[in-house]
């Protein structure tokens, strides 16, 4: 929330300072629903393996044991029948969080979430609210092969009627989270596996870290300037941004000022933020995870040329290549943005 | 009509089936009408007062009368892209809904949804055009209701052609597992537009399907209102003592096309639908069992006219939208762009 | 095929030479459809409403007469089965060619789409081949609501592993479609509504027109100058194609010179084409009748912009304002890419 | 084993289901030995020779030896997210398949596919991860079998959780609708991940969905291999007479976690699983039948490590993929941007 002062500026916000309690983000968005199922009894969580198993990857741990499987619902295999009752239930004033348990299974359940979920509210003429939160995981780099590994945040954000949040730290998933129960709208609250804090899981180091005890609100469509720079902007989101801090860390020691601009919503956009950013530094490099053409690195160009084309001296995409994620680990890691692409794209955007 | 929980059929209650089934068909042959009356010579489907596509559901009024005369408008409908007969008989109030038809901002919708996008929070109606997906959003319905302690229950209205879609499967398995106060009620009408059932349905009947989730299922063969009456009334009270979910099939008639401007060149027993009307049947049954008058049947049907005509008259006087509002509804707070 | 060779050039390519044998665009893909199935008996038609009904837009009018129910399928509505199905017999060296009635129904049966036509081949390692055509009607301005008017070519375009072909008259629906049956890989096409000449919809002048009886190709992945210029860039697709030429010869009038770009595929995308007219022009429209925001348009503008930025001197989108499509005729109106609203555009483009 | 039309038990075919089975535990217990090697101290999914999600089928051999033993390569068989069992029973070459799990270029799919996308064109063989998304293209093969006239027919294996999803009642509808020879097999292992079969499942058996579309069901209780081989030559001889599809539902037993590293504290009955072993049990019943020796036993054992460890060896020494490669293969002519 607190934008950095000062392009020397290494911590992010979100890093505790000394003695602050630290959590995951996992940790985190379990804080966050739990905070408002306690004040909250229309709040219930429903999906696959959420209940004892505490969600594939720890979005719910403990929450069945803290409100009991009547608010904590373990459902069938059987995404279009919950998502749709989600939706129902919000309908008559309930406020679902529902989980899909990966965003790549979109395509068995995608009628009730971009046709119903997102369109009653506008269909009805403003006079059905539908307050659901759809939250899904996203991302790849483990090896889970082409069905398992996809972001498709742009797929979601094409569509209107619902929000895409995407968080990349513990404090912006509390808050978010607390925001996207909030809302009387539709969320999709996709949460990248790289930035939980699994046990079992390569961490980021940042996937731990100080996170306030009490409820609080991260605004939904504010970027965020998780570093300050002044000769590049790489607008990213969700892990894209931990990889950018670091190659940003790397690259000021040879006099390179990257500012890192954590988009944190793709709907509503910060198009104002991104003009901004470019406006100071002229180069351009968007690092999404998703695929590359027609989606979130196109949209985010678009707008820095819609609103003044001049703008822009160079202009780069790290993305994946509009391929399908692949298995073996030499080829994921090829089409992934990585450290590696992006230093290179810095250098590359540096050079013009 | 009156909302009754009462399964006994009275000559009240058989008279409230006959009135809705006119007042829908009233309603239909008028909405026919208007969406006509500017279409001619040449039919071009988006022109005119009331345009898109046109789903009507005349022959289908004794699902319709049937069913939601065991509802209030506390409980919730969910129907499809073929909404009018179910909208009626729940008691969505005409003005509103034809404005929604006629693209007025006095609708349900102020002109966004349209036909197949009728809601209605007054009576927890709704509707969709997509197959088969009106179904579970009354799932989360009936998990509202019983979670709060009510006796309410949600209804859901398929057609026969949907009842092979995959949503149907996993929302009455999920219903039966979570034993949720849902009705289904599938429509089978013969036809998905030009399929034939023997073209789109593996088995004879869907109640046959029912038993494969451990609900009941029924079949109510020849469209007959009081046979759907005695069915409905059995599933509603199930599901309101918290018994669960069942299905009702009932065995009726689509009396026009698949929509308005579908020559049904694909239908071999055209010629002889209109013998099948259930609305003269049942007048004539009423008639003959000394329940019905004919004057009392005119006044009836005088009395549904006077409503559909003041519906229609009032979307017809109502104001479009304003254009400039293209960008309102998305969000509860304005647009996102 | 042919590039106008002028700007004043008025007359459509494919506009009839006198005498020659005009068709409609649905006469235009059925006539592809029955050459090849002539020829090739692994060709077979699926889905609901192809048989007698002939295709609710006429994708496949007089096939069964002349093929017979074994060859021309009509299906339950059951998308994900019957699509799959077409998958299945693809794999075993079928080709089918499958329709989705309306594109806004691909949320029951994405996964089959985006998870197995589109990725089999890749996961296969390039040893089983999915030779597979769906073809699916999109597009609005007839009220038909929400559910029932959209476009939708973006969401299909950023999924990988699947050819998305977009024609707008009838000799490249004839000659694509030709190219989708004989492809490989699996090919959405995708036909607007207001393309084909049906006789209950407001027909396009242009929607009926020369085809040549012979089968031939148009190959996917060229754009088509449908007309040339030199002011400015209007990048289209579709129905648009014919607004945005109804437009550029009005202007053309008060010396007003525009290009028009028929994209014809959005996979693969003609990025050369692109660049070669907005280098020439410096200003770039882009007129899109699916939704504005993370789709075709921002990746027109990503295009140019990444080859170079400096080639843009001003940038326009005329496309769905992220709203799901409205009922009520006024409205809808006020969010399609009317020819009002591209004339706009292209006199503020001219203003800079 | 030979692959084999006659349902006779013969004891030839008693010791071929037998040692398909062990050949499937061996390899089982061999790609969960490689996949931990390198994960310790700490695990780490994406670590190591073998990443990524491993969903293993030890318990459910008896599906697979059974139903596969009336299979040939000509046949096609599509499975799920754990695919190793019924892939090595249906004669997918072990070399390349181990390569793919491996992630290799000498692999199925040259790496790109992994452990849940093993397709091989020689045995019409293939899997997908997503839930119930296998069963449509199964029915696709069917159809193309039928279509050439030849008797070949496709399996499609699901588990029981999956048979909540759309897809699942789709498939069997139309696959009877069309009659086309394919034949369901539910693996009912109690388990989908961590929700029981009641949390999932309306009805006691899929069996009786099976009646919903018209098709004959039968539930094989107590993971019998040899009532499996019983059900399947007749499912599969039922497909090959142009009669239509079959269902058999398996209740077979998931011995370890839904994938490597669950812990399955989910699970009560965890500390008896290892009781219920299909393996050992046949393997008794053969050696009391006198149709086994210890020696013979051995012999399975000892060969199917040979083959086991020879794919292993042979994965593991193939080169990985050209990273540079990384844009191959989405396209049958190359890459399109
Ligand atoms: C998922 C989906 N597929 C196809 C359609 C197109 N469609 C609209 S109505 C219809 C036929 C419906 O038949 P049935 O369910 O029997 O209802 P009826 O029209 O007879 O009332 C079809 C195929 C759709 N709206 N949604
Ligand atoms: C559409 C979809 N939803 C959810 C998942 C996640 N998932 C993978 S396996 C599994 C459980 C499957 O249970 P079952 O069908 O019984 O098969 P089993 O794992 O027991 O063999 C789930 C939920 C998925 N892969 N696809
Ligand atoms: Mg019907
Ligand atoms: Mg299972």
């Amino acid at each position: 929330m607190t934008d950095a002062s000062s392009p020397r500026r290494l911590a992010l916000p979100t890093e505790p300072a000394a003695g602050s309690r630290r959590l995951s983000t996992a940790k985190a968005m379990q804080e966050a629903i739990a905070q408002r199922m306690d004040r909250d009894d229309s709040v219930f969580v429903m999906g696959e393996d959420v209940g004892p198993y505490g969600g594939i990857f720890s979005s719910t741990s403990g929450l069945i044991e803290r409100f009991g499987p009547d608010r904590i619902l373990d459902t069938p295999i059987s995404e279009t029948a919950f998502i749709g009752l989600g939706i129902g239930a919000a309908v008559e004033g309930m406020r679902p969080i529902v989980e899909l348990m990966f965003a790549d299974f979109f395509g068995v359940c995608m009628d009730q979430i971009y046709n119903h979920m997102a369109k009653i509210h506008y269909e009805s003429g403003g006079n059905v609210r539908v307050p659901m939160v759809l939250m899904t995981a996203t991302g790849g780099g483990y090896s889970d092969g082409a069905q398992h590994s996809q972001c498709l945040w742009g797929t979601f954000a094409h569509l209107p009627g619902m929000k895409v949040v995407v968080p990349s730290n513990p404090y912006d998933a509390k808050g978010l989270m607390t925001s996207a129960i909030e809302t009387d709208d539709p969320v999709i609250f996709m949460f990248h596996k790289g930035i939980m804090g699994l046990g079992w899981m390569k961490k980021n180091r940042r996937s731990v870290a100080a996170v306030p005890e009490e409820e609080y609100l991260v605004p939904i469509g504010k970027a965020r300037i998780a570093r300050a720079g002044t000769d590049v902007t790489i607008v990213t989101l969700a892990l894209s941004v931990h990889h950018s801090l670091d190659v940003a860390e790397k690259l000021e020691a040879e006099g390179i000022s990257v500012e890192v601009l954590d988009l944190r919503s793709l709907v509503p956009l910060d198009r104002e933020a991104i003009v901004r950013s470019v406006a100071k530094t002229g180069r351009l490099i968007v690092v999404d995870e998703d695929y590359q053409s027609f989606g979130l690195s196109g949209e985010v160009i678009a707008a820095v040329a819609e609103h003044d084309p001049t703008l822009l001296r160079s202009v780069t995409r790290v993305a994946v290549p509009d391929v399908p994620i692949p298995y073996a680990h030499q080829l994921e890691y090829a089409v992934l943005p990585t450290p590696a692409r992006i230093e290179a794209a810095v250098r590359d955007a540096m050079a013009t | 009509m009156t909302p009754t929980h009462s399964q006994a059929l009275t000559d009240d209650i058989r008279r409230g089936l006959l009135d809705t089934m006119v007042l829908i068909r009233t309603y239909e042959e008028a909405i026919r009408r208007e969406y006509y009356a500017d279409k001619q010579p040449a039919f071009d489907i988006g022109a005119g007062l009331v345009p898109g596509e046109m789903h009507l559901s005349a022959g289908q009024e004794p699902v319709a009368a049937g069913v939601c005369a065991h509802l209030t408008g506390d409980d919730a409908l969910t129907a499809t892209h073929r909404p009018h007969h179910v909208a009626i008989a729940h008691g969505v109030a005409l003005r509103p809904m034809t404005a929604e038809i006629f693209g007025r901002e006095t609708g349900l919708g102020h002109g966004r949804g349209g036909h197949m996008h009728l809601f209605d929070p007054a009576t927890h109606f709704s509707c969709s055009g997509i197959i088969a997906e009106g179904l579970p959003p009354a799932l989360g319905q009936a998990f509202a209701f019983s979670r709060r302690g009510s006796d309410r229950v949600a209804v859901a209205v398929t057609g026969e052609g949907a009842a092979n879609q995959g949503a149907f499967h996993e929302s009455l398995n999920l219903a039966a597992l979570w034993k949720l106060p849902v009705v289904f009620v599938v429509e089978d009408n013969d036809w998905g537009i030009s399929v034939p059932r023997s073209g789109s349905t593996s088995v004879a009947s869907n109640a046959l399907r029912a038993a494969g989730y451990g609900m009941p299922g029924v079949r109510v063969e020849d469209n007959s209102v009081e046979a759907v009456y005695a069915a409905a009334g059995e599933a509603v009270a199930r599901a309101r003592a918290g018994e669960g979910p069942s299905l009702i099939e009932v065995h009726t008639l689509r009396l026009w096309g698949h929509f308005e401007g579908d020559a049904e060149g694909y239908r071999p027993e055209l010629a002889t639908v209109a013998e099948h009307d259930p609305i003269p049947r049942y007048r004539d049954t009423l008639l003959a069992a000394g329940i019905l008058t004919t004057e009392s049947y005119e006044a009836m049907q005088a009395s549904a006219v006077t409503k559909v005509e003041d519906a229609i008259d009032f979307a017809r006087n109502s104001a479009t939208p304003d254009p400039l509002g293209h960008l309102g509804y998305v969000f509860s707070e304005g647009a996102h762009t």
